[in-house]
């Protein structure tokens, strides 16, 4: 099981794709457990083909399947200090980074492009689960930031897909400050009255649920997608009592009246359009 | 003084022998005053040495100190005609927040903090200052309030965090302190923010979005706690005290980072020791910052907020 | 049809004699042929006789009836590309009330109502139409969208009235409904309502204070259910047909007192028996609404709404 | 028991004063059933020496305690169509409006009225219960409207007192009419941003609670005041089970959120100068 990561919690722990896996590589479906082809659940946007179950992916994979033939721009956004805590447990922060960064060739949690769904433009922020868990540190701040700086200035609506443990803890303070920052981002959307819209991602917990991933004029979900602010076994500690199965599924979110859409992978894109063809 | 941390029993027990020693001078026996004139200067000496080099950890548990002041007592020492307010207006009344109308030197102005309680009763009936939804949407009445008055808003911060409860993540628990953050940025009035026992996570971030953040000697703010740092981080919640170093949760760190705007000192030995003279330290820290800020107008005011936080981190050294 | 209201059943047994002779023919047997044209125009007589007189309380069975037009039935044929929304965002999912954005004439627009369901199933699912507060306050972001991204704002009002249950009551039901109104007074959009079955008191202004009112002829709008109102002032709920009476609850009475903007008529023998139809008269109707508003810009259409209902029974004779 | 009036359901049936009691008349307690010298209840607001009930009280009483030494000037707001229904029960309603008008000597179930409390000059609208159960037609309507547009024009605050079952159902859809256009009223308030507090007595229910009397910036309740949309009795039936002893009371409420200070009748002058003085 080379391609079940480690580095995060259990909970945490999903399928995650490597940019080398060979094309005949067996997958099993976290969910159900059915063996999976790699290719194809490739070609079935890492939704397994026996029990629907939708699996994280790469935040480059994501931006391949959202935008019209694969086809999209990255737009750079500011670097920020290094380590300004000098933060070390078992490891050096620093050395997460690195290591981070080799294993998913990004610089940090947040991709952000723009290009067409469907023939309409927008500014997409993707979160790279893969990179320390989706954690939000200063650099996904400037990211979400850059995102809606980009989009003010085009005109173009924002989609942003949140897939995150929450604040980067090796960050500290520096961490949760991304909170209103990220806020300011979804103000300005706001008040430019160009639509935002969020699609939680497998999981949408801690600092990021509680900050620009709420705000969306609509909330869209993946299907099973883990979405709340304390984990689940904080709050099983808490409550000293078995939480529900669907406890903080999106499932469990709509009927609480939290979001919108519970939308399969497979018809995201035309959703998105429809809407903001609807918007615009 | 009823309850005492560990670094303080050695100076515990010296002012328990200078309690008896009182007892038994009706003030005539000379040799026993200057006895306890000596001891007295010597529990001042250790209260000073302690608290001028309290660990990260030593920062927590003063924060967290049951005696530290709470809302309810720092609100009738600073403000007049304080009228708490109630309610949410969706679902119930949450009292790990209050809040309400006050006049502040004349002034009135909008006043709220998280509220943990002082005895097995009130703390219940506070929820250990622990917010549901209900508490940030009542918050965030508050802040409404303000705006719609033309009120200075005055914030006191101490919380572990937001309360992680079953019934709080189906009401919405993310999305009532998110819906504070948007809140806090618009506010065209001056917002001002003192963190004065514990400042936990987005629990305290939601009321602590202001133009000004203030923070007392021995307050941490953080955006965990070292116990859910260390058992995350280094699989063992018993790491917390190594976590809290790592985590730079101390006024003084926070300063260094530009995260807090000033420090403001404690009595000898901590807040705990002294409501009166550390409401009145707050005081004066609150009313210079409310000085400052009413010469801002409405619009300022929103872009001061905005830009003090879009500005955070940007001006760390690169590496 | 396969429910037929107590004055329907003449109309019915000859509807199911023209079928049964139907089967008989092929349609080379001319005498049952005029037989069936005979009794076919008979069965229209009828139809057009009972419909052209009904008292108010059969107008409330027609508004109730269980094959009327819904929401659902409705939204589908007057809109393309509804993408229901759903959620208060403090609470839950309340589907007695339905809404999204929407195209409609090629023009985005938002698009809410009642909605009662059409089965067991469906009616438990939608609470028989009967909201809770979060469904008003659901319905109060459909507003706020509407408000936000400058469309026209659509409503189709079918309830009974608000849900009367306990947990309604602890969450606020008078106050989710008084939002509603206060957000719909403030809206900078055009507003336009269809009173398309029963419009039940609070529970239906709150999503009816708009621009333009139109209601289906035989609809009804009350400030209560004439069984509520039977009770409480006859002292007996079977006095509800007497009720009805004195309520002036029809259309016609409506239009009378200048409550409402329009009557839109129904195909023959009520919408239930032709739900297209109804679609495509609703759809006139609103065209034209929406047309109208369209050329006012959006404080224009706040003064309108707000002045509208200033003036209602300001103008009615004295005594 | 003459004094108790029988024009009401039994459940809004209540002590109501008449004007011509004599000074030695006794009251017995709706509350705790003691009996209460008629003088003594006057002197003590209609709060009840043994159990501290706050008994209904009409809109003249309601209007000399509230203001400064008990001076006031009532404001005039114009007259209504009469009974546009024609509408007829057991009895013709415009029959039921002058004997309503006999008994209470107000022209409907609201005065409107001017002068200071504890020096704080404001306009108020008061319910009178023994209208008609305090209903709202269209002349309450023109009240709060008056009340407001008065307030407006002197910038004073407006202190609304509703005590009302709810609409007016003998004037049909034009007493639902009153739900928007009172919230006309609270929604110039608002723009104007002058305070509009809502002091809620006895009951508070129905098309009433529904509108203005949720929408001050501040709500204040009398102590155990019944406050709600549906009433008791129909809201048992839907849910066929007991209701909680407190369901619908002023405490109910502030635990539910939906209430700021239960206020005690002797404290009200205080709280409201003391709350309005901090507004202006
Ligand atoms: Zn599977
Ligand atoms: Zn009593």
């Amino acid at each position: 099981m080379s391609w079940l990561t480690n580095l995060v919690p259990p909970k945490l722990r999903s399928l995650v794709t490597k940019v080398d896996v060979p094309d005949n590589l067996w997958h099993r479906c976290t969910d159900c457990g059915q063996m999976i082809f790699h290719r194809e659940l490739v070609e079935n946007q890492y939704v397994c083909h026996h029990c629907s179950h939708h699996m994280r992916m790469s935040a480059q994979e994501r931006l391949r399947l959202i935008f019209d033939e694969g086809k999209y721009t990255l737009i750079p956004f500011p670097k920020v200090a290094a380590d300004p805590l000098k933060f070390k447990d078992s490891k050096k922060y620093v050395d997460r980074l690195k290591d981070a960064r080799a294993k998913t060739h990004n610089e940090d949690a947040i991709l952000v492009a723009t290009g067409t769904v469907k023939g309409v433009p927008l500014v997409a922020g993707v979160f790279n689960f893969e990179f320390m868990g989706g954690s939000m540190g200063m650099a996904v701040g400037e990211g979400i930031l850059k995102a809606a700086q980009t989009a003010l200035e085009k005109k173009y609506p924002l989609v942003l897909f949140p897939s995150s443990g929450g604040a980067r803890m090796q960050e500290g303070i520096l961490s949760l400050m991304q909170l209103p920052r990220s806020v300011v981002a979804t103000t300005m959307m706001k008040e430019a009255r160009l639509p935002l819209i969020n699609v939680l991602c497998d999981p949408t917990t801690g600092g990021v649920s509680a900050s620009f991933a709420m705000l969306g004029d609509l909330t869209i979900s993946e299907p099973a997608a883990v979405i709340g602010f304390a984990g689940r076994r904080v709050v099983e500690e808490t409550m000293k009592q078995k939480l529900p199965d669907d406890f903080q599924t999106a499932e469990y979110l709509l009927e609480h009246g939290m979001v919108d859409i519970v939308c399969h992978r497979h018809q995201l894109p035309e959703t998105l359009a429809r809407i903001l063809k609807l918007l615009s | 003084m009823k309850f005492h941390l560990e670094f303080e029993r050695p100076i515990a027990e010296l002012e328990s022998k200078i309690n008896e020693l009182r007892h038994l001078t009706s003030g005539q026996d000379v040799d026993i005053v200057s006895e306890i004139q000596r001891l007295q200067a010597k529990a001042e000496k250790l209260l000073s040495q302690a608290y001028g080099k309290l660990t990260p950890w030593q920062k927590v548990q003063v924060a967290r100190h049951p005696e530290r002041p709470r809302f309810s007592d720092l609100v009738s020492r600073l403000v007049e005609d304080f009228t708490p307010l109630a309610g949410d207006r969706s679902f119930g009344e949450d009292r790990a927040i209050m809040g309400g109308f006050a006049r502040y030197r004349g002034r009135s102005v909008m006043i709220m903090g998280h509220e943990k309680g002082h005895d097995t009763e009130s703390r219940l009936r506070h929820n250990f200052g622990m917010p549901k939804p209900e508490g940030y949407r009542k918050a965030r009445r508050f802040m409404e309030l303000a705006d719609h008055f033309n009120l200075p808003l005055i914030s006191l911060v101490d919380t572990i965090g937001a309360y992680p409860g079953l019934d709080a993540e189906e009401r919405g628990q993310a999305e009532a302190i998110a819906r504070c953050l948007e809140t806090s940025l618009s506010l065209k009035v001056p917002y001002v923010s003192v963190i004065v026992g514990e400042g936990g996570s987005g629990g305290a971030i939601a009321i602590a979005t202001s133009n000004h953040v203030h923070m007392l000697e021995h307050a941490v703010y953080s955006v965990i706690t070292p116990e859910g740092c260390a058992s995350i981080l280094w699989r063992s919640a018993a790491k917390a005290q190594e976590a809290a170093v790592a985590q730079k949760l101390t006024a003084q760190d926070l300063l260094g980072f530009k995260i807090i705007d000033s420090i403001i000192t404690e009595p000898l030995g901590g807040a705990h020791r002294d409501h009166p003279l550390t409401a009145a330290k707050i005081d004066q820290v609150l009313s210079q910052s409310l000085g400052e800020l009413s010469r801002l107008d409405g619009p300022s005011l929103q872009k001061h907020r905005r830009e003090k936080f879009l500005s955070m981190g940007r001006t760390l050294p690169m590496n």
